[in-house]
């Protein structure tokens, strides 16, 4: 499925084509430049030794952007650990995100207020957490006919291709069905887990897999931000009104490492790379706006500036992030507190008093 | 039962005539019962499992629940307990209060990772900010002469496992508290249930204040020796008591612990330092396990009192055995008494 | 897919059918009966205490002794814990079951010699066991064109419809269909896991489970022996060629309890079985070889009686079943042994002395 | 290097001069080296893993492995650790020895049920009919500043279960041996790997005898007090040895347990009966641990012996925590210390 072609060229789509509004494309756009921008930033912040680790989107920016504008505010979104689009389409402010990376947090956003679930690092867990929060949309009679539709919910739960190999996902997929759950599967297939291509992963297209549980499965182009948006648009209406769930295959490609630990040079060819280069989720973006004369030089350029500045915002926060205190271990482990914890943090800080009031090293 | 539930239900389930004084109930039932209190309590607890619905699940806890809240609130689920735990959490997000049900010990094991890495550790990711009231109840524990994976005493696990919670029910009477209690707290429990005591009937007091859900207690009073056990344990280290006063005129301590995680051993430390001496009673395999930690623990807070070590009593570090030779597997009272005789003769 | 109707009529197929001479056929007549003898009997060993426990087979001997004749003796078994039929195939004679409900053992067959695995009760788990055996078999080039054919080997892995939702059944699936294992998934969809009826594990039949992983799904009449016979051994001869692996759904029936702890009148109706009984797997065989003349009074008899002597041994073997010694719990935990389980053994073995010594009861 | 490995390989991989006297390597050198002595001893061994072929695994432990042996002996698997472990048993069945990578500690929870109830229980139930030898290699712990769950020390979990054999190596020597020994046993081997001394160095003399895989260690000489430890904190202990050794004239014992489960705890008691003190280390959560069995089961052996109770000195009981915290999180040099000078103080 297109509607975008990697020359920026429109072409039309019997079951899913859009209409789309000049500034609604250039919203689009300033999305997918600005969490591209924030993602580079953020690697350089972690080759300077300002991260850990960074787990980069380049390449995906279409995907999580069609999916993550596809969204209403009431959706629900429970993401994998490379969802920075989308974090960025639930009101997130990237710096929210640089706490995991640096080892100061696990995620500091609010994840009710901002109906975005904490980034999930086993891989495929968050599928069944999702379908339980999606029966309980259900549950709460937020789908279906008799309901008005404006209240109505949805989830979206993201994974990655070599996900597709773990019982829970398959899990997740046995449960969506029988209980209908209004949940989108939307998959991102970057083409590789690491270092295992996808033919690692399964025989067939990953998008057939929803087949064998009776539910549609659908393969997007995933650097086309048009038809990933409306494709995910009619699922997540598939699931507002009682027909969920969906499996939505966002066909794409990981442009970087894994992570910033990670060499792809020993795994995967450089002209792979120069391929997908020519299928660049933005420049067709920008291609079609110039072409359509709804965006001109000027445009570009204020929305260059912006990301300048978000990148000069990150660099800033970053490196005056506070390191949390001894006492943050202890915390909220527990909901009501635990007597042994309570011990060990009284042990522990009166243990690392001592240094203080000697002024001792560690 | 009592007319508060009679009240609400014309036939009580369990045949006694309502509007009677308090009247004798099994574990099961009074789980039953707790089940149902809490259901009416709040419409957000909602039960999960297999076989739990129509069946009532193979032990009957969750007998006519069902018939009575309907099938959103008790679900017959697929069969697969990651799935289990992996959508109560999300349900729980959601605002419900699942409560699961594991149908034997030996299938809580599929769903580890979703209790490790998710159930256990989502309230301290968010900060705080998501909380996680699922209950997960796990018959557990042999001696009922069933077949490989359903006599399991998994718990040493869970204790192990910082951010969940984990009691063991011994009577009627807890059982129905503490599955309340259980159900109404924030956080994730694990709710061990002595299978093969199920049938164990008491008095059931439902005007009484309970005692706090993390705390342990104190059965039969004695200045001999301590022992601490907890679940199907807890029986049979009562009836040793009775035995060692009648036969030797040894006086035992009795503590249920309750509480798994975190545990509550003042009241162990208390009695240790009166005894002196303290025997640990489990069915689980010894090897790394709670009972390794009660004793780790007293032989430090209880260093000058202790007259002999801490002896431990427990499960083997083999398999369950055929059923056959569970009898042999499991502590039972002349080895516990054996425990006790160790200690005194050290 | 089915051969030999209910009523014990012949039917052709244009893909499946199967030459069957009328030893052979009689053959199976004989294998269904005396193994539904020894699963009665042993039901009424547990009624009558001698069982801890009993798991039925009754009404699946068609689904059973078909996919068990199909086998060749070097190919592989992994069975589930109703798989009484199929043990029978692979020469384990119903004795031998006897120790696992009986509580004395885990299973006494030597599951190597007989390539039977021990019954495995976590549902699920035997699933990627079996694949990893396949997996086994390729590695050792017991497939493929350039082998000779009489050296080829497959496995065949038993499970029921509860089971596909494990997440361990559908790892299974992506890993036999990514190494292109030669194992036939056998599924019995006997209608029910314990009190749930299938709907609670799947939208759509079972056998379509298989398109979602590339490979062929097919459901066959499970109470048709014929059909089962020539389906297995059809899916047996593509995993042995290479072109493994294969999904089959056996459509029968549980005709008595989930276990000999069962109550099922608490969730099915009596009708359901009624309906079913019509459709006995061992009746139509019966119709068809009187039909055919291929079998007489004095044949049928000649069974009858073998089925008696048959439940007799197994009577009088039970109730002479020893109870393995205290020592049983400590040996073979470890192939090497272990100096703590040692420790326990001896310390077990000398406090059990006391009692010997004393002639007290303990 | 030495000639042995240079003759079967012209150009070591770690760039050493074939022939030469032994040169150092570090631990993840080491264990390549073992795991490529045992593939080519036995074309039964394969390797099973995530990444583990063209990368050569996350950490490179198996690094040039699959060109050298190819596909089939190292197999890039399913993203499915259950699929990893679960397929290895029917390997194991078939006659092979596979050794499974799991890329992270974290990561090995999916796979638990395997673990616990085939890979554990299979050699038990067929009465040593079907073997299982299969080796499960685990990175584990912290100090690498890395994000959530790969950083956790899971081995209690399999300590505590009966059938498993538990072990970690501490050095480049240990880990050369071990990981062969592991893979020639024919049991099933849970092999921790202590992730963040990867780096570490140490003289591999390829002709010396292995110490057997089941044995501890004593690594330090010292009659003050002893300290238990294991896998990455060994070193710790020997830095704080060296240190209390300084600057406080304490002359501590140190003991590489090496063997988690079964414990071998004779050279323990031996070196408590002789001062009278132990400090046990360890990274884990020290709740319901391995560090609490050491202590159940020294107190009670060495009851007479102690001078003041076993100390454990463990993670905390709270999830690992976000990584600029876990120098608070690990005990470090300081921290061992402060449990000597409590023992000492007792
Ligand atoms: C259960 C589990 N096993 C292993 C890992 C280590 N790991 C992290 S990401 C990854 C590959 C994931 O690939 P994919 O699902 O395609 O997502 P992508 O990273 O490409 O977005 C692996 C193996 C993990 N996080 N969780
Ligand atoms: C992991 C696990 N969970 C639960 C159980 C308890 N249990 C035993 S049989 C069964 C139902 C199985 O149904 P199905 O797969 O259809 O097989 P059938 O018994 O019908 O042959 C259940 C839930 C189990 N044995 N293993
Ligand atoms: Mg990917
Ligand atoms: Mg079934």
């Amino acid at each position: 499925m297109q509607l975008l072609t990697p020359e920026g060229e429109r072409v039309a789509h019997p079951h899913f084509d859009i209409d789309i509004t000049p500034d609604e494309l250039r919203g689009l756009y300033r999305d997918m430049v600005l969490v591209r921008r924030a993602d580079r930033e953020s690697n350089a912040l972690q080759r300077q030794g300002q991260l850990g680790i960074w787990v980069p989107l380049l390449g995906q920016e279409a995907a999580q952007i069609g999916a993550g504008r596809a969204m209403r505010p009431r959706d629900m979104a429970f993401p994998s650990y490379r969802e920075h689009g989308v974090a960025w389409c639930r009101g997130i402010d990237p710096t929210e995100l640089l706490g995991i990376f640096r080892g100061t947090d696990h995620g500091s956003w609010d994840p009710m207020a901002t109906r975005f679930h904490p980034y999930t690092i086993v891989i495929g867990n968050q599928c069944l957490n999702a379908v339980g929060y999606a029966m309980g949309q259900r549950f709460d009679g937020r789908i279906g006919d008799g309901h008005d539709s404006a209240d109505a919910e949805a989830t979206v739960v993201f994974f990655g291709d070599g996900a597709t190999s773990q019982g829970d996902v398959n899990e997740a997929f046995v449960w969506g069905a029988v209980y209908d759950a209004p949940v989108v599967f939307f998959c991102q297939n970057n083409q590789w887990a690491i270092s295992e291509p996808m033919e690692r992963q399964s025989r067939i297209p990953l998008y057939q897999r929803a087949s064998g549980y009776g539910f549609p499965g659908i393969r997007v182009d995933g650097n086309d931000v048009l038809a990933t948006l409306a494709v995910t648009r009619w699922a997540l209406e598939e699931c507002r009104s009682g027909n969920g769930p969906v499996l939505i295959e966002a066909f794409t490609y990981r442009m970087d490492a894994h992570t910033t630990s990670d060499d792809p040079s020993r795994y995967r060819l450089a002209d792979e790379l120069e391929a997908w280069k020519l299928k660049d989720p933005i420049e067709r973006v920008k291609a079609y706006l110039h072409r359509q004369q709804w965006a001109d030089g000027d445009y570009f350029a204020e929305v260059e500036r912006e990301s300048d500045a978000l990148a000069a915002r990150l660099r800033e926060y970053c490196q005056r992030m506070p390191v949390p205190s001894a006492d943050r271990m202890f915390s909220e482990v527990y909901a009501n507190g635990s007597s042994a914890v309570s011990a060990q943090r009284d042990e522990f800080l009166t243990y690392l008093s001592q240094f203080e009031q000697t002024g001792g090293e560690r | 039962m009592t007319e508060v539930d009679a009240r609400s239900r014309p036939r009580p389930a369990d045949g006694s005539d309502p509007g009677q004084a308090p009247s004798k109930v099994t574990i099961g039932k009074a789980l039953n019962l707790g089940l149902r209190a809490a259901m009416e309590r709040d419409p957000k607890v909602i039960l999960m499992g297999e076989d739990i619905g129509r069946l009532g699940g193979v032990f009957r806890i969750t007998d006519g629940l069902q018939k009575d809240f309907g099938e959103q609130r008790v679900l017959d689920t697929p069969l697969a307990e990651s799935g289990i735990v992996g959508a109560a959490i999300g349900l729980a997000i959601r605002g419900y209060r699942p409560v699961c049900e594991i149908q034997f010990d030996g299938f809580i094991f599929p769903a580890f990772d979703q209790i490790v890495s998710q159930l256990a550790k989502l309230n301290y990711r968010s900060q705080g900010r998501i909380r996680m009231p699922v209950v997960i109840r796990v018959p557990f524990g042999g001696g009922i002469g069933a077949v490989e994976h359903h006599s399991e005493s998994p718990e040493s696990y869970f204790a192990h496992t910082a951010g969940l919670k984990v009691v063991a029910c011994s009577n009627p009477v807890d059982a129905y508290w503490m599955i309340q209690q259980a159900i109404e707290s924030d956080e994730p429990v694990l709710f061990f249930e002595p299978k093969r005591r199920y049938h164990e009937k008491a008095e059931l007091d439902l005007t009484a204040t309970p005692v706090p859900l993390h705390s342990s207690r104190v059965l039969r009073r004695g200045g001999t020796a301590t022992i601490a056990c907890y679940g199907p344990m807890v029986k049979t280290c009562l009836e040793a008591a009775e035995s060692a006063a009648e036969q030797e005129g040894h006086d035992l301590e009795v503590i249920d612990l309750r509480t798994l995680s975190p545990l509550d051993l003042e009241p162990v430390h208390e009695s240790v330092r009166r005894t002196g001496r303290l025997v640990v009673a489990s069915e689980a395999p010894g090897e790394s396990s709670i009972a390794s930690e009660i004793a780790a623990r007293v032989q430090q807070e209880c260093f000058y009192s202790l007259e002999a070590p801490v002896v431990r009593v427990t499960g083997f570090d083999t398999p369950y055995p055929p059923s056959k030779l569970e009898e042999e597997y499991l502590p039972d009272l002349d080895r516990v008494l054996h425990a006790v005789e160790q200690s005194l003769g050290w």
